[in-house]
């Protein structure tokens, strides 16, 4: 079966490491921060300019001056720093931030992904996306596999404008997790009950099955 | 040392020179340190076909989203915009223009502009139509491309405390793209909750020296929440 | 949160892993702000070939100066340097190759380095020898040289305070080369003054965020004045 | 009579004003601070990261971690910042600092200055020299007019390496006050009974001798 997206943040976060500096994008991705591994600790970087949130306030910390890259209002943890959006990006595209997890509506075999547009829709703009694949060595990309129309989002080539170009090497779907070497997607687990069939049915780009692709425990 | 006294009484005169067709750079993140006066001594002041840089375009009635009521806006520089309906009406009109730039592209290039780097290289964009017509070039085996720096005719920052020679501090994450709009205003405008005596602040601690400020108010703000998210107690 | 703490338990754990022809990076100006014990253990280690950058060299005997006594270094890239006698003999013997630099380039080499920048315009140098075979480019105007970032394998720290997870912060002027050197080491070493737990450094005042740190120790520091001018009281 | 340095020094500080940032090169320069007019205030800034530097400090004040740009100890007026050397010369590159007044070995008719280097003698190094005269958009150079051999410093060319090209455009030398326009030196002020005759002997790159050469009062 599908994971749920708490499967999909639970999966993601076993490859956290205790001292890890972590920026979670909006949404399935924000998830992750309540899957720490027991006895770990992670910090999470915000991107307009925090490294160490916190959890949301109570009612009477609400600070108008203190968000999340979200415009959430959070707190920061012990130890935390506050700082410009110049230095926020200087650690994100030096490459200071040791996992960034993000979402997309696609991604190809040449690691390019498409997260941030629509042509036709209103366009909303980057954020700070385009930063985040540019400087990150470690990303992973959660997304479901499939759009709600069936057609699959792992392709030989985006579609969509891209936010980066040859900068993802590792995918989580709601059915498997792969990574992206040498112009494929290589099959590394999949989900409990999902057959190795139905993720090359809806894998749209090339893949690569190994002989043993084991099913994820949760 | 009246010389570097930087109060100005009214913020009529903190906007005073402010034309049609200048180029504005405003500090904040969504609506978390904003200038909301000075903002809203522009609209009171009716300046047209503004270039406005700024990461976001505030909302419907508060923020920089108040400049489109009364269409004083040309054209936008920011990475994220649309958090309000008349943004999305004026752009779909064509009235508006808008130039979407990488959140940590836009910020290094307001703080280039301030620090006398008309270019620099970022990876950031490259591949995307971010990069179309820049210009590409290789340093050990990874494309960059060159982004240009921006400077402003005016720069509009929220301080929480500055004393009188324009040594300002930020609050919290109200601080964000204010350092280094602070640098890249040929006038910079900055507005802060209190204004203290030189010698109040630890100087190691300045984050923006007041070399940079030109002109500083005190002023009232409604900070108001974008999104408000609350755990229980 | 054992992951952060970035304290180790000796100055030989702090440098380890640096080996002979790496490039590291030191704070510093002058002899304020050096990193002297780290420094001290790159000279006990005996580490050789290495490319060091840092505004000066320190003087006879101390500083970056005691890592000449046994030819240590093999470059230096420097905006100053020849205040000390082993220097020049070695630099006219041709023992040491020396790398000039402009101060204001040096200082943002190495943010650039940390930042992700691989290469920046600049007007300092154009027309000068500085200049000589690098890329020239115009804009608005004026021309500009294309100057590229510097990243170290070590980078050595000199800071004040420092909580355990190497959120650090600086002392007077003590600060100068050292932010920029805490961000461009694949190593980045700390020595400060004084470690103190997380959480009493305010977050907003906290100049090396510990993202940036690797290893944190905590020594004694002799802080030799290079020229002590004094008026009377 | 050529002016001492003192008159140098004083001559350079009727071009300040109120609320100017100052950068003072080391040597002569350094004098014009105390010759900052009745009722003004200026503010100094020095390249290794300190905005409002004051006097020498007592013994009892004397903190190593309390230097200027030419490594003395010093203290902060009321009002000083400190930062980073990177947030310094963002300040001087950036166009930032009013005035900047420093010495050199040679100007040029194209505003051309050499002030860190003399081939064959050991190389210090530019500092931040490279910094200053590039950023910088009113630079007053300060230096006597001839060397001790009699050699003009003002050339058709300069001889020795550039320290900046095309940036200088104020000279105040121990004979004259000159601004150089159009690939020329102007002559707009001379010292205290010195002779225009003798300023145009002294002056090797082409000089332009107005009607009238107003004498320097001091």
């Amino acid at each position: 079966m599908a994971l749920s997206r708490e499967q999909m943040a639970m999966r993601v976060a076993r490859e956290l490491q205790d001292g890890y500096y972590v920026n979670l994008g909006i949404g399935i991705p924000t998830l992750v921060a309540n899957y720490v591994p027991e006895g770990m600790d992670v910090m999470l970087q915000s991107e307009n300019g925090l490294l160490g949130m916190g959890q949301f306030p109570t009612e009477e910390e609400v600070d108008a001056d203190m968000i999340n890259a979200g415009k959430q209002t959070v707190t920061t943890v012990t130890g935390a720093s506050i700082f410009s959006s110049a230095e926020s990006f200087a650690m994100i595209r030096g490459g200071h931030v040791d996992l960034t997890v993000l979402g997309a509506f696609e991604v190809d075999i040449e690691g390019n992904i498409a997260s941030y547009m629509i042509p036709g829709k209103l366009i909303k703009g980057m954020g700070g996306a385009m930063d985040l694949v540019a400087g990150a060595d470690n990303i992973i990309v959660l997304m479901t596999h499939a759009s709600k129309h069936g057609d699959s989002k792992l392709l030989e080539k985006c579609t969509l404008p891209l936010t980066g170009a040859g900068c993802i090497k590792k995918v989580l779907t709601d059915l498997a997790y792969l990574e992206i070497e040498d112009g494929a997607f290589v099959l590394k687990e999949r989900a409990p009950g999902v057959s190795v069939e139905e993720i090359v049915e809806k894998t749209a780009g090339k893949l690569i099955v190994p002989d043993e692709v084991p099913e994820m425990v949760f | 040392m009246s010389g570097f006294d930087k109060v100005v009484g009214s913020y009529e005169e903190a906007m005073a020179g402010l034309e049609d067709g200048m180029t504005v750079i405003a500090g904040g993140f969504g609506l978390c340190g904003i200038p909301e006066n000075l903002i809203a001594e522009i609209k009171r002041k009716g300046t047209k076909e503004l270039t406005i840089v700024s990461n976001n375009c505030g909302v419907d009635g508060f923020g920089l989203g108040v400049l489109l009521e009364d269409r004083q806006v040309k054209k936008m520089i920011s990475s994220y915009v649309g958090e309000n309906a008349l943004f999305e009406k004026q752009l779909l009109a064509g009235e508006l223009e808008v130039e979407l730039t990488p959140q940590g592209t836009l910020a290094e290039k307001m703080r280039a502009g301030g620090a006398g780097i008309p270019a620099f290289y970022t990876a950031t964009g490259y591949g995307t139509l971010v990069g179309e017509g820049k210009d590409v070039r290789e340093f050990d085996g990874r494309k960059y491309i060159l982004e240009e720096s921006i400077k402003g005719d005016f720069a509009i920052v929220k301080g929480w405390k500055a004393d009188r020679f324009g040594n300002v501090i930020y609050r919290h994450t109200a601080q964000n793209f204010n350092p280094m709009a602070a640098t890249a205003g040929k006038i910079t405008v900055v507005e802060v909750e209190e204004i203290v005596e030189p010698g109040e602040l630890d100087p190691t601690q300045i984050h923006t020296p007041g070399i940079y400020v030109d002109r500083l108010i005190q002023g009232n703000f409604e900070k108001r929440i974008e999104q408000r998210t609350v755990r229980q107690a």
